[in-house]
């Protein structure tokens, strides 16, 4: 295993003091439990946003912390969904009396961690909503299972939910801005290598050198199938596909097209998947009014990428051009 | 013979010890299907009991299983935080007060556990995940119950069937948890969470056979 | 080779029509010569500030065009500076009339084809003035070689002079600001693997699993010695106390910490040896006073990092505050 | 008999094709104490080269020259680029308006070459580059005038030179260059624009030795 840390044990604890000391005008630390908080919250009368996950998705979530995004956000060990006690601290702290909405990625620990956060803060006298991110198409969708895992489109609508609520709607209406962006945005991965989760010391799976997994999961959960490495353009048809032809895309849509690295993938080639995703849009008769290329929403080292649509509209567009200031998401402040 | 305080108290920590044994063993189960995290979970949440426990060991049972599940809900996370959270907490319930255990008492605190997860996690038996392998456990021990047994051999059995319940998941697709992304992939793997199951019913068994 | 590329000769081109899709608010982008320049411009009156280099290092250099920092970027083939024609046609493209600064990394092929293209704007009428950047400690100097590489001071120098000429400071102000960066800026890096040039095919250099470069260069250039990987502090005290015993800092000096990935390596690592790069600085007694940690001058796929210390004055403080607005970077604006 | 200007345009030609053919090769040295594209770089301008060469193929050899160094100039990028850019333009320079060259002219031309190169990249000799292979070969070219021998043994006196300069940078330590960085470390490869000069002035011997 190669990589930059001390003791596994002590990545997360490493990360969230160099984040304090190199973040300080935007966001504050507290540990145990852990949460990044944004540096002037709790804001009075306005409705608290807040989300968490496991570690080794950075910049998610903490790196969406600040004016206009996350008010605070709840880091798990690498890749394991943080623990209830986090998240009602955080919930607590970042209440100004207007509610807190808590933006959950559709995963089992996710959902139960939350939910027994939310409990407990309601049971305090709190007012919490719950919206369930879970755009990924590559997870066939069932009434009896865990349904489709939550990626790209969580970021986004941190982004929409933020702005939102800095606009003090009210926390109907900042939910309501979720479950739009949960019901307009569909995603899709794949990965050319695997990543290395600290603890396990060796990769989560083997991928031969000259194959690739579409449909990949951000834990390295398997995807959808494994095959012989193809070109960037194809790989993007591949992605691409299911996401158009999933509802809700239709022709004269106007859409937010993000194309997201899994952390190993330089970004050069990210722009490379942009290209043809952006020209796939067109062909269907999508346009595309917003971007966003990066490493957004990682998975250590893994090499791949992810692209997500959501559909806007007008005032999600103003949300989405509202100021934003946090370590890894900044612009109009 | 019943179970008392000291008995319980060093079965966790036979449990805390198994777990550490096997974290890579669990975490490599967890790679397969999953994402590779479940012995670490495990581990650094029976580490954090171990550390606790000490300010308990002259309380009730009750109280004892409830601050496992405490420490268990605030560090384990993931989805066998809650899970085995709730299994601890809802076990403590069930004994709040009690110094000993009788086989009645403790089939009746292991049901309240599986009713926990069931409630928390909403999988049903066939799904894959630890519930494959509580649930035949509890089941055991009831008829264990009716049959007359003697605690050793109901705790033996209830063992038995949580290990048959395990290796029953290997041909399954999963159908709740993070395995279930996989579809008809997950089918060929044995779930981690039914494996710690397993191990920690296993080590009851074990370490109170010896003091029973 | 794993990537996501169609085939290695069409990569830059079309990463560049990515871009000038993807961030058509900020940039435009010309072909043949190819460079990247704000949508603005040219801005009468100012000062132009351009730089260029090999691809492969994104967002270097194109990710930093935009107000407040470069006025154009020449990209060059992957790891291979661009040719005079480009750096002649940005040049002309951004000129205001108040001359244009050519930020040139010390590589023997940046320097003579900038060399060449100024040469070349000079004889059309626009002055220009060239500073050469030499921040890495890694190298050793001398009079008779060709001198220490251009790293991560490159980024720094190219927001403070973009600062500096958006107030309108002349050519020769513009560049002092420059020639300071270079003097109080210095860099060291290290990998932990090599980097896959695409038209080469195969890792430009083997490490085994249990081993790391200390003092790589951007371009998978070997480093000042290989040895067994150690724990993220210790490379980080290996990669701090060569940049500090060198000139310029002492006890009481204010810098700004720029940790840097260089393409494989997770966010959370970069953290984690920033914490410790901070601690080593707070050590001697040298106050952080600014911080950037984040992938910004990347050598493809390669996972290890670069750390940079740049001496402020309160100057500098000021132009690296004022708004900038690029793809990459993007503040106050 | 003196190298008329098809030999000159066979020339650029197969060394086009000779470039192209040890792409791979070059590069593998690069890697080694570079940046692993010198091949690539230089495979690129000469594609370029064999695109515009139509153009001016009716021209005098300086006309057909200057282009090529333009070409590589805009093309090829790095260090390669300006020096082998610079090569053709000087070349060019110095046999304007000629069709046709004596062995005296083209020895002119490659010392006009080489003195552009060193002005330059400023390397001298020893500094491991491609002045190391270029030097010898116009010396040798230079003697075989003094020794008046004829122009088909002159350039292979030439290459041979070249070829032995180019050898001969294996063992140094590079003072120019991207392999400078490396220091000591840079000892014990070959320089990959030492091999591509060598190269090319090899096929310039193979070439006109069998027209001339
Ligand atoms: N809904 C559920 N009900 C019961 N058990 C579950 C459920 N979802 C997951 N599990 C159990 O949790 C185990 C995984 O635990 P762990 O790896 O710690 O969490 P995560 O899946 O969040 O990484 C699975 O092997 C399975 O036995
Ligand atoms: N200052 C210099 N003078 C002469 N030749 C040089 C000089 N610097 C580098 N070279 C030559 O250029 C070669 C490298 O070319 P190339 O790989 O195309 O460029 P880069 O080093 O920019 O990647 C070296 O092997 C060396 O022969
Ligand atoms: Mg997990
Ligand atoms: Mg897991
Ligand atoms: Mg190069
Ligand atoms: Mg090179």
């Amino acid at each position: 295993m190669k990589k930059l840390i001390n003791k596994p044990e002590n990545v997360v604890r490493e990360a969230l003091e160099a984040i304090a000391i190199a973040h300080a005008d935007l966001v504050k630390v507290s540990y145990d439990p852990n949460y990044i908080m944004r540096a002037d919250g709790p804001i009075m009368g306005k409705v608290g946003v807040i989300s968490g996950g496991g570690s080794g998705h950075e910049p998610m979530h903490g790196g969406f912390v600040g004016m206009g995004m996350l008010d605070a956000a709840c880091p798990g060990a690498v890749f394991t969904s943080p623990t209830p006690d986090q998240m009602l601290e955080a919930t607590k702290a970042v209440n100004g009396g207007a509610g807190v909405l808590h933006i959950v990625k559709n995963y089992t620990g996710d959902i139960m961690n939350f939910e027994m956060a939310a409990e407990l803060a309601r049971a305090e006298g709190i007012e919490v909503e719950a919206v369930v991110t879970d755009d990924d198409v590559a997870v066939k969708d069932s009434l009896y299972t865990a349904g489709r895992r939550g990626v790209g489109v969580t970021v986004l609508a941190e982004k929409l939910c933020g702005a939102a609520a800095e606009q003090k709607r009210s926390l109907k209406e900042v939910a309501d801005m979720c479950r739009k962006a949960k019901n307009f945005g569909r995603s899709m991965g794949m990965a050319l290598t695997s990543c290395t989760v600290p603890h396990a010391g060796k990769p989560t799976f083997d991928l031969p050198e000259d194959e690739m997994e579409i449909g990949i999961g951000i834990h390295g959960e398997p995807g959808r199938t494994r095959m012989a490495l193809k070109s960037a353009d194809e790989i993007t048809e591949m992605l691409m596909e299911p996401i158009l032809s999933d509802i809700p895309y239709k022709t004269g849509d106007e859409v937010l097209m993000f194309v997201n690295g899994l952390g190993g993938t330089p970004l050069i080639e990210l722009y490379i998947i942009y290209r043809k995703a952006q020209e796939i849009a067109a062909k269907h008769g999508i346009k595309v009014v917003r971007s966003l290329v990066g490493p957004y929403m990682t998975s250590l080292e893994m090499a791949g990428t992810s692209i997500t649509l959501l559909k806007m509209d007008d005032d999600m567009l103003k949300l989405w051009d509202a100021p934003v200031k946090t370590p890894a998401l900044r612009w109009g402040a | 013979m019943p179970v008392y305080r000291d008995d319980v108290i060093a079965w966790i920590k036979s449990v805390a010890q198994m777990i550490a044994e096997n974290s890579s063993y669990l975490t490599d189960l967890d790679s397969a299907i999953g994402d590779a995290d479940h012995g670490a979970n495990m581990e650094r949440g029976f580490k954090a009991v171990i550390n606790k426990l000490p300010e308990v060991s002259d309380k009730d049972i009750g109280t004892i299983f409830k601050t496992v599940g405490m420490t268990l809900l605030s560090t384990v996370g993931g989805a066998g935080g809650p899970l085995y959270g709730t299994w601890f907490l809802q076990a403590g319930m069930k004994t709040a007060g009690k110094m000993e255990l009788t086989l009645t008492d403790w089939t009746e605190a292991l049901e309240a556990s599986l009713n926990g997860v069931v409630m928390r996690g909403k999988a049903e038996l066939g799904d894959k995940t630890m519930v494959d392998a509580l649930t035949p456990a509890v089941n055991a021990l009831k008829q264990a119950i009716q049959e007359n047994q003697p605690i050793h051999v109901a705790l033996t059995l209830s063992a038995n069937s949580a290990q048959k319940g395990m290796e029953a998941t290997t041909p399954l697709i999963a159908r709740k948890g993070r395995a279930s992304y996989l579809g008809e992939r997950s089918a060929g793997h044995q779930d981690p969470g039914a494996t710690s199951t397993y191990l920690i019913l296993k080590v009851a068994a074990e370490t109170w056979q010896k003091s029973i």
